[in-house]
């Protein structure tokens, strides 16, 4: 199937005008919010932040997850690394979406941005609580994460022009400067958008938890496009054994990521502070449908699915789960935001999907030119050949 | 030895009442002659009633005989039914305290002290002290036979002998003079009188090892009476404190606690509460208590005291008395005092007479005689004369007294002038010594005659005119040891037995006037049922006030320098029980210091002399003790409490602190226990205290709520806010359990309670708390129940203090159950947080994970109950099986690597419902009793099933004022505590703290 | 079949070899029972046409029932067999069963699995197996095959040609 | 299978499969070094001395450690989870390096899995002793009685006696089969006839044939993907001893991810500091090679930041959240009387390993060595504050007390290290510390020579 000499991906129009289509769709959506009374103002914010923390999750997802291979040295991933990096271009474009969605709705989403309203707990927390900090923040976390990720992209680029050594240190480099910056700011990041909604609330573990989660959904995306690209007839050297490495990823995160959250339940169900206890009974008995849902979608499918080998190396099974994990993960942030924002007011309805099939076609859109614009392979890696060349037993 | 064995039922039975089987039968079973103490035939209803169970103990006295702990009843004696306990009415006062009790006895052994309801005094109250007594019936260190020189001997030959000795005496017209405590026994007196009788030249001198001596002078010059009035605390709405630590030491702290707490509970019906300021030096019991706590050096005592009465009696177109200005505001006391005449009181500690006449002066103008206190109807205690001792003293060295008889007194410890007085004492013909305890004079005499503890004998009180008690025996003499009664009556040549002579007189002096309408028999066996017998007496409140006795202008004492003041300890009090384990471990309620006593010094004196806590100073150069940084301490003055430094009690007292009595001073016909121009230096050395609290601020954490009055008739929620905040807040993620049947909870009124650490001591009577010893609380390791939590806030040169007793909270969602991987920490189905011992392994999990640290771990085999040999850790000598005859067998005793804490007494949770159930009815309210709340003079602990909605408990709980230690855990306690009011204008804002 | 008591074997010093060695000898028809080497070599069970190994699927029913036992018997524990208030906490505290169900399958099924292992490989303490050649635990790769007395010269040939570095037979 | 040219070779010098066999086995033959039996005779001592403090502990209680009424553990439960973190080292480095494909672990798995049954072995050890009651520890387990009496499912320890047991196992099992090849090469090379029966024994009668491997090597991938969760599970039971309570400083919901990355951390440093020696003394450079050590820096750099980002939100949280206890908890882990251990848990933990962002120093042994002390030290540290601060300071300050550990405690902490060392000073007299097939397996792909 070498049909693409440059091995480049042709974003062609037939794509194009389906991505086009889909962020139509969530324009419409976006319209429907704004001025339908269905809508209300804190359930349009709270859709707004939800998209864009999970596609940002996603794009962060992908530059962490080349960053971290390239410092841990491995070699298996090299071949599929353009789509991750891909990913990475994203996340300039949430940070100018998240920035609009905070300018004009952060009172809706936060409600500890009322300093109106005195309140004894919420006025000990000013001194990280406070808009002016948040945004000062926010700065800091989007100029670390697309700087680097942009710097990150362009060295691995630049190598496929230029096999000298000196890219692939500087790529590490880059990837450890990362990788240490997104370890502090992807807790950060996670209390200021989403712990702090219920601003009474703490748990140490949040932050890993969002962490872990935004972990299986960039794999899950990852494992999607590549199917995607596979099927377009590219990245033909893509074969079972990177399929079962990232199905294993899949796998092991879910696990991973069911292991947080059963952590902070189980010693929050355990101690039964109310202080701390809020935040479960909210989710347990006014949207209990969604915390078991979220459950299952995200640990139990995937879980039992792709525990055997066979399943793991079955494209078409591996990316049906991916695409569960990755509504899953959705559902997670939902379960996430809504209780806090909207409250009793939540509701799946058209301006819900829409806005998020708005959102998966700029990203996607975004992603497309991003990987169209350099090759599929980074040929010139060094560790390239042996991810052509390995097998994968269990 | 050989064993004996039963050949048939014959053998053993031959049980039928007459005095003599039981003799033999004590003789053929247990190996011991029945002491020799009255005719047997009088003591018959007696024996019957404890029969020979205790001879166990009694085998005890003589080491040789084997221990026998099982007696089997073939034949059930009347009284005793194996496994129920029965109950006595006595009375307990040793001269010092005071208290209408009952004793409860299981098969045969007293086990526990409980307050008699029934007395009008002490109203089912009582205090540590009386609550300990039980356990020095046990003291292993008492005298065990009569001596002679130190030798042991009969009975009979000592009684030849002194009675040989007292006749020629008698006959060279020699002196006698029996030296006793106060005695409020009629009975006794008239054994005296009878002794009096046939040795004429005998004197009775009453010697109160701690005097209130003055008191009764000053109302002989005042009102021409020589008597300590009684004093009506809970009609008081103003009461005014000078250095008397009523609540802790003072006279009558059991009465005067019920009182006084009376006085200041507040509820839905009662939105008002007595105000109290104390003026003191150091920080007592009952300073601590004080709405106000006005700092004062004891030498200006009296100025601020006259101060006052100026103020007064400025007011009152009085004359006034010439003195300084007061070195403190008085004004405010003044105005409060005159604002409520009739119905303030006014009291002083101090044994100096001049101030307690301006005392009288002052409350006489404030027209509180006959409301708030009483002379007419006077309190029978601290009768002795000072001046009578040092007259004595100077008399015995000038060899002038032939004939010294010491009964139940301790001068070689606690008279100051010990030296001189033994020197004395050896000058006399004839020393005999009639001890109950073991003590540091007895020995000095020549004649050790030894008295009964008082749970084994008879004897009549009357505490106040009208008001009688009796004490009864509740055990047979565990020791050769007889009654100090009828040892006089036996040397007067009188051969009644005391029980008989108590029995006349109160046919003769009490039963004609008592209006009860049956036989004597009939009034003496409800009296002693009862335990106390009151008649109405009075009425009359015609006071002759002589004006003139007010001096018109005082000396005044120079208060330059350093003062000494000497208290009496919470804890041992005169010292007198200084050998109980309980009594020493029991922290001090303000200090929290145990087996110790110290040198209390201020904060700002500690820096000005470079001291630090532990360091050794010498007062005086007389006694060394370790310093103590009191906060609240008035600056130059260092407070020293009496009662310990005991050289000759037994074991457990011995080197326990420094023996202060030889710093009281005697001037002005009373003994001071105070001094000016102390030298004190700091010497060589370094101690440290066995501190059961460290840390004294609370770190602003919402432990103990209080409000201010005012703001309590505003809200009655006020300071409680927090509670609402918290019940709103309550999210759970599983449902609260409900409790089918009964729901036991508790709740402590903070208001009330004073702190004075009677429930403590009761709980690990009941509850057979082991002691530890001094090393062992050094490490924070003691083993109480309950402990009472005292924190400081605010100026620490005048701090205010706050306490709280703490038990186990009973949590509903108990986080030390959730943890125990064994389970074996439960919830009842009753709601009660269950320790189940023996399947207890000893993680210690559950004490870690206790928020409220009630949990308490036998760290070492504190009672020889392990299963590894010669490990036995008692430094107390509790596991000795003397001693072991104090624990309740209700309660199984923990061994080595157990956990324990509070069970909210389950044992009498299950006493009461089973006798319910044999009854064939509902549990009332108030039926079960723990014995913290049994015992609390300030009926400050209730407990009832918090599933009876009518229940006190359910209303406490309903109180505004209640909520839980720590709510906001969700541990769902089912102990609660009501707000502390303080009556101060001064609104209740945020504490500050103080860290030390 | 008959039962085979000799054996004729080829020695490599090279897995590589002993692959492509293995791959030439079945193509020239020599029936290779069995292969001797000092580590797992890569692809050898593909050459030799080895099932995979059911070892999952025991270890994935040990687990199971490892799991089910112990939360079925926590779950007794507490419903029935000794019902007790626990800090408040529901008789069925899911939460507080994860923990052992989780260690109990983890148990069960390793302890399965490798049973299994053992037993099927023929392993255990004691066991006595042949041990064909002690080069082979070392250095040497060996190639089995075995021996008929009339063929002999001919599979010998075709070691040779498979580039075998020595040829023995054995009993 | 191809590896780049980029990589640094695991094995180094000219090496061939037998050289392999020869140069593992070599340190099993003959006589043992004055080193070693210097070494047997002190940490046999210090075990000795551990079986005196336990004697003490047993028979006169627990009133011979420092403990008291507020501070219900100390030494005993902190060298718990010491022991039990160092033990982690070992099965990350079989389990989760092996699922993640990292070669570079076949040198030193051996050891670490030894290690790590001797770290479960001592750290056991510790909730055993530090029962009030040992006499009766057993009912601990849930075995059916007479009187119908259960444990409790609800409490951490008694998922601790699964997790530990199940760990304890699983390793044993995980490390034995591993082992099991490598005695069937002692087997057929040893000499004397005693030692061929004995190794012939345990060796299960091994003989390397394509069905065995082929099975065993399933095996040992399934007990790799079973020891990876397990070892997550462990610590996080571990630390649900003390984040189930609701004892400030103990109870927060980041503890077992942090405490399984601190394990692995603390064990990476154990494996370090005796692989530095083992190396040397054994003659084990070019397995063990200056790759391998850095290597394992990279973990320890990796888990020491995380444990360092967990300190600091724990920090943060605990001010965030507003509770005034959480709030003082931390307060006094910094600046209370134990100041100097939360500074030393401070400066090993976080501080110290950072000094591995650089390349020279992740090469030099003897920084290695030092640092790898300083973690070692640290993390048990990191046990005392989280165990001793929390406890002697929290909720209500009337039973705030300190804690001071007795020389019986001290003993029995030096005793399991006693333990711990004469059971490898055995253990690398009797078993390959390397594991010679796996080497082997790796050598054409990795090895010096193959470049």
């Amino acid at each position: 199937m070498e049909q693409n000499m440059e091995n480049k991906f042709v974003f062609d129009s037939k794509i194009k005008m389906i991505l086009y289509g889909m962020i139509a769709v969530g324009l419409i959506a976006l319209l429907v919010g704004l001025f339908s009374e269905g809508v209300v103002e804190s359930r349009f914010w709270a859709n707004l932040l939800l998209n864009n923390f999970y596609f940002l999750a996603l794009a962060l997802g992908g530059t962490f997850f080349v960053a971290v291979h390239e410092m841990g040295e491995s070699g298996w991933q090299t071949s599929i690394q353009r789509v991750p990096e891909a990913m990475g271009r994203f996340i300039p474009f949430a940070g100018v979406l998240m920035l609009i969605t905070f300018l004009f709705g952060i009172h809706h989403l936060y409600h500890w941005t009322d300093t109106a309203h005195h309140d004894e707990i919420l006025a000990g927390k000013a001194p990280y609580l406070n808009t002016t900090f948040f945004y000062i923040r926010f700065a800091i976390y989007f100029a670390g994460w697309s700087i680097l990720s942009y710097y990150l992209r362009k060295a691995s680029i630049d190598m496929d022009s230029d096999a000298d050594i000196k890219y692939y240190k500087k790529q590490r480099i880059l990837s450890s400067v990362f990788v240490v910056f997104f370890a502090i700011t992807s807790s950060t990041s996670a209390w200021d958008w989403l712990m702090s909604i219920d601003a009474h609330w703490f748990s140490t573990l949040y932050g890993w938890y969002i962490f872990s989660g935004l972990l299986v959904s960039t794999i899950a995306m990852i494992i999607l496009i590549l199917i995607f690209l596979r099927n377009q007839g590219y990245m033909s050297h893509v074969n079972k054994e990177h399929l079962h490495d990232l199905g294993k990823y899949l796998f092991a995160f879910s696990i991973l990521w069911m292991y947080l959250w059963f952590s902070q339940y189980l010693l929050i169900w355990y101690s039964n502070i109310p202080e701390e206890t809020v935040y479960f009974v909210e989710r347990v008995n006014n949207h209990s449908t969604i915390f078991y849902v979220n459950l299952v979608m995200n640990f139990v499918l995937p879980f039992l699915v792709l525990m055997t080998r066979n399943s793991k190396r079955m494209i078409g099974v591996t990316g049906v789960v991916a695409l569960i994990v990755f509504a899953g993960h959705w559902v997670d942030y939902f379960l996430a935001i809504m209780p806090g924002v909207v409250g009793e007011n939540t509701k799946v309805g058209f301006f819900e999907i829409g806005l998020t099939i708005g959102y998966i076609g700029l990203f996607l859109f975004i992603v497309f030119l991003g990987l169209s614009k350099a090759s599929l392979i980074p040929k010139n890696h060094p560790f390239y050949k042996e991810s052509l060349d390995y097998h994968t037993n269990y | 030895m050989e064993k004996k064995y039963y050949k048939s039922i014959e053998e053993y039975q031959p049980i039928d009442g007459s005095p003599n089987n039981y003799k033999n039968l004590a003789k053929n079973h247990i190996g011991i002659d029945e002491p020799v103490s009255g005719s047997p035939s009088s003591r018959r209803d007696f024996l019957k009633l404890f029969g020979f169970a205790i001879a166990s103990a009694a085998v005890v006295s003589s080491c040789e005989q084997p221990v026998r702990k099982a007696i089997p009843y073939l034949i059930k004696p009347d009284a005793i039914t194996p496994g129920k306990a029965s109950y006595f009415a006595s009375t307990f006062f040793d001269g010092n305290d005071y208290s209408s009790i009952l004793v409860k006895v299981r098969d045969g052994r007293p086990i526990k002290i409980e307050g008699n309801k029934l007395s009008s005094v002490t109203k089912g109250g009582s205090s540590a002290r009386v609550q300990a007594s039980v356990l020095s019936l046990y003291d292993t260190a008492r005298y065990k036979n009569p001596a002679i020189s130190g030798v042991e001997a009969e009975w009979e030959k000592a009684d030849a002998e002194i009675i040989e000795n007292l006749k020629a005496i008698k006959q060279s017209n020699g002196k006698i003079v029996i030296v006793t405590p106060t005695i409020i026994s009629p009975s006794t007196l008239s054994v005296i009188e009878k002794f009096i009788e046939e040795y004429p030249a005998t004197k009775h001198i009453q010697y109160d090892a701690i005097s209130a001596n003055a008191i009764s002078l000053a109302n002989q010059s005042v009102f021409g009476k020589e008597v300590i009035p009684s004093y009506q605390f809970h009609k008081a709405k103003v009461i005014v404190g000078f250095g008397a630590d009523f609540l802790g030491t003072w006279l009558m702290p059991v009465e005067f606690t019920k009182q006084y707490s009376k006085g200041r509970k507040v509820g839905h019906n009662k939105k008002e509460m007595s105000y109290h300021a104390h003026f003191e030096a150091g920080m007592s019991l009952t300073g601590s208590n004080a709405d106000k706590r006005i700092v004062t050096k004891n030498s200006q005592q009296k100025i601020v005291i006259a101060n006052l009465y100026n103020e007064i009696a400025k007011q009152l177109g009085e004359n006034t008395i010439e003195i300084p200005a007061s070195p403190v505001d008085v004004h405010d006391v003044a105005q409060r005092l005159l604002a409520h005449k009739g119905e303030s009181l006014v009291v002083c500690g101090s044994n100096d007479k001049e101030s307690q006449v301006i005392v009288n002066g002052i409350n006489y103008l404030l027209g509180n005689y006959g409301s708030t206190l009483d002379i007419n109807s006077p309190l029978n205690l601290k009768k002795g004369n000072d001046s009578e001792m040092e007259t004595l003293t100077k008399e015995l060295n000038k060899g002038e007294v032939s004939g010294l008889i010491l009964y139940g007194v301790n001068p070689a410890y606690n008279y100051q002038n010990a030296k001189g007085f033994l020197n004395g004492l050896k000058k006399a013909d004839l020393t005999v010594s009639i001890p109950s305890l073991k003590d540091e004079t007895a020995e000095e005499c020549k004649y050790l005659c030894p008295d009964h503890y008082v749970l084994e004998t008879w004897n009549d009180y009357e505490i106040k005119p009208g008001n009688y008690s009796l004490s009864q025996p509740a055990i047979r003499p565990i020791f050769n040891t007889r009654a100090g009664q009828e040892t006089l009556l036996k040397w007067a040549g009188v051969e009644t037995e005391y029980v008989e002579l108590i029995k006349s007189n109160w046919k003769k002096n009490i039963y004609p006037s008592s209006g009860f309408s049956g036989s004597f028999r009939d009034f003496w066996n409800t009296s002693l049922h009862n335990g106390v017998f009151e008649k109405a007496v009075g009425g009359n409140l015609e006071i002759n006030y002589s004006k003139s006795a007010i001096p018109s202008g005082i000396e005044t004492e120079s208060s330059e320098g350093l003062e000494l003041e000497l208290v009496e300890s919470v804890a041992v009090g005169d010292g007198r029980q200084a050998n109980n384990p309980w009594l020493q471990e029991l922290p001090d309620p303000t200090t929290k210091v145990t087996w110790d006593n110290y040198a209390s010094i201020s904060v700002r004196l500690a820096e000005e002399m470079g001291i630090t806590e532990g360091d050794i100073i010498s007062i005086d150069k007389q006694l060394s003790l370790p310093v103590l940084i009191q906060p609240g301490q008035e600056h130059k003055t260092i407070s020293v409490a009496l009662g310990y430094g005991r050289t000759n009690a037994g074991a457990v007292a011995e080197g326990v602190g420094g023996n202060a009595y030889p710093l009281v001073q005697h001037n002005r016909q009373t003994r001071i226990y105070s001094k000016t121009g102390v030298k004190v230096e700091k010497v060589e050395g370094e101690h440290e205290f066995a501190k059961t609290q460290s840390h004294h601020s609370m770190e602003g954490r919402p432990l103990i709520r209080e409000t201010t009055l005012s703001e309590y008739i505003e809200d009655p929620a006020s300071g409680n806010e927090f509670h609402e905040k918290v019940k709103h807040h309550a999210t759970t993620l599983y449902e609260k359990r409900k409790f089918e049947g009964h729901h036991w909870g508790m709740a402590v009124d903070l208001n009330s309670c004073t702190g004075c650490n009677a429930c403590v001591v009761a709980c690990s009577a009941e509850n057979n708390v082991p002691v530890v010893g001094k090393e062992q609380v050094k490490l924070a390791r003691e083993m109480h129940w309950m402990r009472i939590d005292r924190y400081y806030s605010d100026d620490i040169e005048n701090p205010e203090v706050v306490r709280q007793p703490v038990m186990c909270q009973h949590c509903d969602n108990a986080p030390c159950e959730n943890v125990c991987p064994v389970g074996a920490t439960t919830n009842s189905s009753e709601g009660v947080n269950q320790m189940a011992y023996n399947r207890c392994i000893g993680t210690r999990y559950c004490n870690n994970n206790c928020p409220y640290k009630v949990r308490r771990f036998n760290f070492m085999d504190y009672t020889q109950s392990d299963a590894i040999p010669l490990n036995t850790y008692d430094p107390a000598g509790m596991t000795v099986d003397l001693k072991r005859m104090v624990l309740n067998p209700d309660v199984v005793i923990r061994s080595k690597g157990v956990i324990e804490k509070c069970s909210l007494c389950i044992q009498r949770i299950q006493e009461k419902k089973l006798d319910a159930k044999l009854e064939n009815r509902q549990l009332e309210d108030g039926e079960i009793v723990p014995a913290c709340a049994q015992t609390c003079p300030a009926d400050a602990i209730v407990f009832g099933d918090l599933n009876n909605k009518d229940s006190k408990i359910s209303k406490f709980f309903a109180d505004e004022r209640n909520y839980h230690l720590l709510e906001e855990l969700h541990t769902l306690p089912s102990v609660g505590y009501l707000t502390k009011v303080r009556n101060t204008e001064a609104k209740a804002t945020k504490k500050k703290e103080i860290k030390h | 079949m008959k039962e085979i008591t000799k054996y004729i074997s080829a020695y490599y010093l090279d897995e590589e070899d002993l692959l492509s060695g293995i791959k030439k000898m079945q193509e020239n028809n020599v029936k290779v029972l069995d292969a001797f080497t000092p580590f797992p070599v890569h692809g050898l069970d593909k050459v030799l046409g080895i099932r995979r190994s059911w070892l999952p699927r025991v270890g994935f029913i040990g687990g199971t029932i490892g799991a089910l036992t112990g939360f079925f018997f926590q779950m007794w524990v507490f419903t029935e067999g000794y019902q007790m208030n626990i800090g408040g906490k529901p008789l069925l505290a899911i939460p507080s069963f994860i923990p052992v169900t989780f260690e109990s399958a983890v148990l069960f099924a390793a302890f399965s699995m490798v049973f299994a292992f053992l037993f099927r490989s023929r392993l255990g303490l004691g066991a006595e197996n042949k041990i064909y050649d002690v080069k082979s635990t070392d250095n040497h790769f060996v190639v089995v095959a075995g021996y008929e007395e009339n063929k002999s010269d001919d599979v010998k040939e075709k070691m040779e040609a498979a580039g075998a570095t020595i040829i023995e037979v054995k009993e | 299978m191809y590896v780049s040219p980029q990589r640094e070779p695991l094995i180094k010098g000219e090496k061939d499969y037998a050289t392999i066999t020869n140069d593992v086995t070599a340190p099993m033959a003959g006589k043992p070094g004055k080193y070693w039996f210097m070494g047997i005779t002190i940490s046999t001592t210090a075990f000795l001395l551990g079986g005196v403090a336990t004697f003490f502990t047993v028979w006169f209680g627990i009133g011979t450690w420092g403990l008291n009424k507020t501070i219900g553990w100390g030494w005993g439960i902190t060298n718990f989870v010491w022991w039990v973190g160092i033990g982690h080292a070992g099965t990350f480095i079989s389990a989760i390096l092996l699922l993640f494909r990292q070669k570079w672990r076949t040198s030193i798995n051996r050891s670490a899995e030894a290690m790590t049954l001797m770290a479960v072995a001592c750290a056991g050890f510790f909730p055993l002793i530090h029962m009030g009651r040992l006499l009766v520890g057993f009912f601990i387990f849930p075995y059916p009685n007479t009187r119908d009496v259960w444990v409790n499912f609800n409490s951490p320890l008694l998922w601790d006696v699964f997790a530990i047991t199940t760990y304890f196992f699983v390793s044993l099992l995980f490390w034995y089969v591993g082992l099991i090849p490598d005695l069937g090469t002692i087997r057929d090379r040893a000499k004397k006839v005693w030692q061929k029966k004995i190794y012939g024994f345990l060796s299960f009668g091994w003989v390397g044939s394509a069905r065995h491997w082929s099975r065993h090597e399933s095996l040992s991938l399934i007990l790799a993907g079973l020891a990876a969760p397990l070892v997550l599970s462990v610590h996080s039971i571990v630390s649900m001893d003390f984040a189930t309570s609701v004892i400030p400083g103990w109870h927060t919901t980041i503890f077992p991810p942090y405490f399984v990355s601190g394990a692995v951390f603390s064990g990476f440093a154990m494996v370090l500091t005796l692989l530095i020696i083992a190396r040397k003394t054994m003659n084990l450079e070019e397995y063990i090679t200056i790759g391998h050590i850095e290597s394992m820096n990279k973990i320890i750099i990796a888990t020491g930041s995380i444990v360092g980002i967990a300190y600091l939100t724990e920090l943060f949280v605990a001010w965030y959240s507003g509770v005034e206890y959480e709030q003082y908890a931390f307060l006094n882990r910094a600046t209370g009387p134990y100041w100097w251990a939360y500074t030393i848990m401070m400066t090993c933990n976080v501080i110290t390993p950072q000094l591995f962002w650089f390349r020279k120093i992740r090469r030099s042994l003897v920084a290695t060595f030092i640092i790898s002390i300083f973690v070692n030290i640290g993390m048990w540290f990191e046990r005392f504050v989280i165990v001793v601060t929390s406890l002697h300071r929290d909720f209500l300050p009337s039973s705030w007390t300190m804690y001071k550990p007795t020389l019986v405690e001290v003993g029995l902490y030096v005793g399991t290290i006693g333990l711990f060392f004469t059971l490898f000073l055995l253990f690398v007299r009797v078993f390959p510390v390397i594991a010679i097939s796996e080497v082997k397996s790796v050598l054409k792909t990795s090895g010096e020579k193959k470049k």
